[in-house]
């Protein structure tokens, strides 16, 4: 059932009349995303021009609606608490394409909201193509099948799904885990949720230069995903040291965050490591070819 | 500047040394001679190893801190990482601490296990990363709960874990609790005190402070965006923000293959692309999602603006970003004519892709298929 | 007082009317003469119900508010739950706010729960309670998870919830965040602004603002407890602690039978015992754990100390609380010449209870061996 | 094995060098509680007279012993620090005497110390006759038996335990949860656990006036106990309202706290109410003999 996002999947957007949000809802209708209704405070009992109902608070929307999931599209100051009122009102995922939030509110969120998945935040979302698209990301790229993927990165995850898609080979779930220092589902939660998803037979990881997350994955790949291949990207290797290059998480500081540590590591446990996008798809079909 | 960070210290509660913030030689004199005793000169000037260039002095009567303050106020202080210098407008004259003893205290986020981590070592006034290199176990470290934030058991906890010399121990929790408060109150990504000095006569100061603050936080506290603004503008940033990107849009390299791409990771992906195919990147430029045709233009005059680019890859995977406007804004740019004009490779799919492939047919243009292309056919021209 | 309370208010950045803290008529009169317009005049005192009692005057001109004043202050302001009145000694003078709506909004704490709880009904300026038992749905509750704490949406759901009008809307975030924070700041008990008023030029107003403080709290807060001590002491904990005892271990009742344990829960059941008896107690008195001999005899005296004690029973089951200590507290209670003595029953058990009873026996008294045979002496004792 | 404790339980003291804490620390042990050390920050690597280590903090004397309980003997300002620093150190259960905390102080403690039971605060600790006591109840009074005890105050407990031991009714475990408006473990908590206790026969639940713990008690025993008799008695009945006494949760205020609420809830849920201790052995007698 791919992970996280299937098509009964009950999605509710906050921040649903601001320019941003009304644009991606009716992007996500048309890709067949089951919106069931939005939040604007001071905007309930209104309708959208799609016909979703509009409410005062996620509660709200919820009691009216049996939504489960929502995306977010609300300005910095004001997303952490969107993201409270999703957990209070017991959303169990909640996809945060806000980019700007204080890491201090993404720690005091990350610390509290106990049991709720959170998407990001500056990320462009999630899809499970053919069934439900979640974000920002243009659906027309993705094609249903067997492949999982996890990105950092947007623009380069439509590269990567592209090239995917062109050599045959569909995706079960797309999570774009978002750039930021402080996020609330990382690669490590992805493979989790991957290993044991019986429509995944491989995962590809996109990472990039920055943090650990990267050195993280590939110990829990060693561990966890024995019989999974796996095929990883490392993006910004050419980046040079001290430099944020437009994610906030993307910068070497020290030894940490090198493109070489992360390489390292995913090939200490196994799992090949592209020199470039392009090969991508070929290393997929090579570790797929491997009897487990 | 130190002075401001000193402040913000005291607010929780932290001492720090006596002193006084002063802009002239005379200040200084009248300081001493109404507290006679040793005192330190400090240069305040925003570079680091101010020491070294010669910025700090001590004066024990009225007359020499005059004469002391006289050389060290509109003297430019120089080093290695700071060739250009940095004029020094203002003294901040400080008791000179007997110091019995020096340990490093620190609290800045880690990315991994998501929570605030605290750092205490008894080996104050050392680069603490390079202690960790030599002597991990001299480090002690307590990852906050955020839902409980600091409570005084962990500052004993640290204390006697890094084996902070008893005089430390009453006051510990006391100045760890104040830290802890000023990183939460200030949403920083680090606040530091290296050293924590324990003096002589049994005090415990903060006689150095480093305070980093989230550029994303700071709208809470407007009147701490004065003194980010004192900061020299790092070029880049304040490149990206004339142009309309982001703050961490933009960065110049050292290559000379100029960079527009839509998003951050493409960024990366089409340097590395370049990087691949021989060549190296002369920027990163991210234009962001959704980028209008006027952006687009900007950006190209921006990377063009470095006299090293000798070509441009342009590379756009059309999400929220529309191919239209990019090739828009590209046609646009190169009519004017007050821009320098390099060979320019346009690699253009995704959303609105057919439209945008008919503006630049117009013009002349005709786009690559693939990154791996696009990098190798820029690396070709910039070679010429 | 009320003044006092809307200084805490306004720190937290919730508006209170527009006012002035004034002791002397003359005052009134200079600040009308500066602020032309219509103003309260309100008597600054402990005691509910001063506007019943003729403590809220209005005056438009400076002469109507000197005269106003000077029949204000100086005068006993008297109802019936305060007979003995008290004496107004200042005044909040206040703008005369045109209202076009009032709400009501708390926070205090849910024992069951154990969180604290905020409640909000557009119905302002009545009794909370009242409106709970009348008309329950008009209130909107909220459970604060102490963990996240206050964040606006909390506010935005009430308001919607309790249907306050949309002029509320947009201040009542950061009134009820300011609530909060009060709330956190001082351990508070209870915040109540009520009524929270909406006036007709659209601002919205902390018209009355109450604060009940947590006893156990209140030493981190150094500056309140002068606020505390001018609250008329309540007699039976001004007793309690000139005894020695904690500030609720007393209270005095309205019966006859003296009372004496070890434990509030002894207390309480003792005074029971009491009352199954067909008896009354004068008095609940919990002596707390481990007291010692001196602690015994005065409380003894206190409780004689009532006229109507017509008999005393101690009841004592000894953990902490050792016996022998008691019984020596009771033989030399009873050997002082200048205190009542009333008729005395005494049970003595659990820890040191041989080496009780036989100080006891020295002294000619015989302990009963229940507290129901005790309560039952005790009732036959009074009746005399 | 009674609830909570039982005689392989590991207990800690913090506060071990204090006055209390020494004096309650050697009658635990003589009552045959396995105190293992204690916890007095900057004794550390002393030993108090009865042989037993003293340490600095709870996490090494944790390490050290295997402690699994802790008793806290520190004064107000210091003890919710001395419950975080237990919950810190993995302690599974916490009694904690300390009277006067700060009612905020609590909120905080009960809402983050997740996983960790708490009894108390101002309580007189908890016993399993015959296996270990944790607390400054008296031990002498406590018989080993098949009769658990839940009650908020201390001295009225020795009462009732003493009327019992005497009945020839013993004690599988007596809790003292204590008297302040915000405690650890209520009456249901410890109903839930003496619920399915299998040494339990039969449970004796003393409230007293204040609050709404009896009458959540009386719904959760009506729900879930149909099969364990449970006996009831309220102190304070004869008290005024508005007057507080010695506890500061035992207050009846406008309608909340009264004992007719209470007792009128007992006997709702099929619990008999002693209206003097005296009567609690017969009537305890009376509902074992009831066949289930």
């Amino acid at each position: 059932m791919a992970i996280y996002l299937d098509k009964n999947s009950k999605v509710l957007v906050q921040g649903i009349t601001g320019r941003e949000g009304l644009f991606h809802t009716q992007r996500m209708i048309a890709y067949g995303t089951q919106i069931v209704g939005g939040v604007t405070p001071g905007k309930g009992g209104t309708r959208i021009d799609t016909g979703n109902p509009v409410f005062d608070t996620v509660k709200d929307c919820v009691d009216a609606t049996g939504a489960t999931h929502t995306i977010i599209f609300v300005p910095p100051p004001y997303a952490a608490d969107a993201l409270f009122e999703a957990y209070d009102a017991g959303i169990s995922l909640a996809v945060c394409i806000t980019e700007g939030i204080p890491a201090h509110d993404m720690l005091k969120v990350v610390a509290t909201t106990h049991g709720m998945r959170i998407i990001g935040p500056n990320c462009p979302g999630l899809v499970s193509p053919g069934k439900s698209l979640v974000g920002i990301m243009p659906g027309h790229v993705f094609r249903p099948g067997r492949i999982g993927l996890i990105s950092r990165s947007g623009t380069l995850t439509y590269e990567i799904v592209d090239l995917l898609s062109k050599a045959g080979l569909g995706q079960s779930t797309c999570v774009g885990i978002g750039g930021d220092p402080i996020i609330g589902t990382t690669f490590v939660d992805c493979l989790r949720s991957f290993a044991t998803d019986s429509e995944t037979d491989a995962v590809v990881v996109c990472g990039e230069i920055g943090g650990s997350d990267e050195e993280d994955a590939a110990a829990f790949i060693a561990e966890h995903l024995p019989n999974k291949p796996v095929v990883a990207f490392i993006g910004g290797r050419s980046a040079p040291s001290g430099k944020r290059l437009g994610h906030a998480g993307a910068i070497i500081s020290g030894n940490t965050g090198t493109p070489q540590s992360k390489v390292k590591a995913f090939e200490a446990a196994g799992v090949p490591v592209a020199e470039r996008p392009s090969q991508i798809p070929m290393l997929v079909k090579e570790r797929l070819a491997v009897p487990a | 500047m130190e002075y401001q960070g000193k402040e913000l210290f005291r607010g929780v509660g932290i001492p720090t040394p006596r002193g006084v913030f002063v802009r002239s030689p005379d200040d200084v004199a009248a300081f001493i001679a109404e507290n006679p005793g040793a005192w330190v000169l400090k240069s305040q000037v925003l570079m680091g190893g101010r020491g070294k260039a010669g910025g700090i002095k001590f004066a024990s009567s009225p007359d020499e801190g005059r004469e002391l303050a006289r050389e060290l106020i509109g003297k430019v202080l120089r080093n290695e990482q700071n060739p250009d210098g940095e004029e020094v407008k203002s003294l901040l004259v400080e008791e000179k601490v007997a110091i019995a003893s020096e340990a490093y205290v620190s609290i800045t986020i880690d990315r991994a296990a998501k929570k605030p981590v605290v750092i205490v070592t008894a080996q104050g006034g050392m680069d603490v990363e390079e202690v960790a290199a030599h002597d991990p176990d001299a480090i002690s470290k307590y990852w906050i709960d955020a839902a409980i934030g600091f409570e005084p058991f962990i500052a004993r906890r640290l204390a006697f874990a890094a084996k902070l010399p008893t005089g430390f121990q009453r006051a510990f929790p006391s100045i760890l609790g104040g830290l802890y408060a000023m990183f939460m109150e200030y949403g920083a990504n680090l606040v530091e005190i290296n050293p924590l000095v324990l003096s002589e006569d049994g005090r415990v100061i903060a006689s150095d402070a480093k305070v980093d603050l989230d550029d994303n936080g700071l709208y809470k506290h407007p009147e701490l965006k004065a003194w980010k603004n004192e900061a020299p503008a790092d070029e880049d940033q304040a490149a990206a923000l004339a142009t309309g990107l982001g703050i961490s849009n933009y960065a110049k390299l050292d290559g000379n293959i100029g960079i527009i791409a839509n998003g951050a990771g493409l960024g990366m992906g089409t340097m590395d692309a370049v990087r691949n195919a021989g060549g190296a990147a002369a920027n990163f430029l991210d234009i962001g999602g959704g980028a209008q045709a006027e952006l687009v233009k900007k950006s190209y005059n921006l990377v063009v603006g470095d006299p090293k680019v000798k070509a441009m890859f342009i590379n756009i995977f059309g999400g929220i970003t529309r191919g239209d406007q990019v090739a828009k804004g590209i046609v646009e740019a190169l009519a004017g004519d007050d821009v320098r004009k390099v060979p320019l490779v346009v690699r253009l799919t995704g959303t609105n892709e057919k439209e945008g492939r008919e503006i630049l047919a117009g013009a002349g243009m005709n786009p690559v298929e693939t990154m791996d292309e696009g990098a190798r056919r820029a690396v070709e021209l910039a070679r010429g």
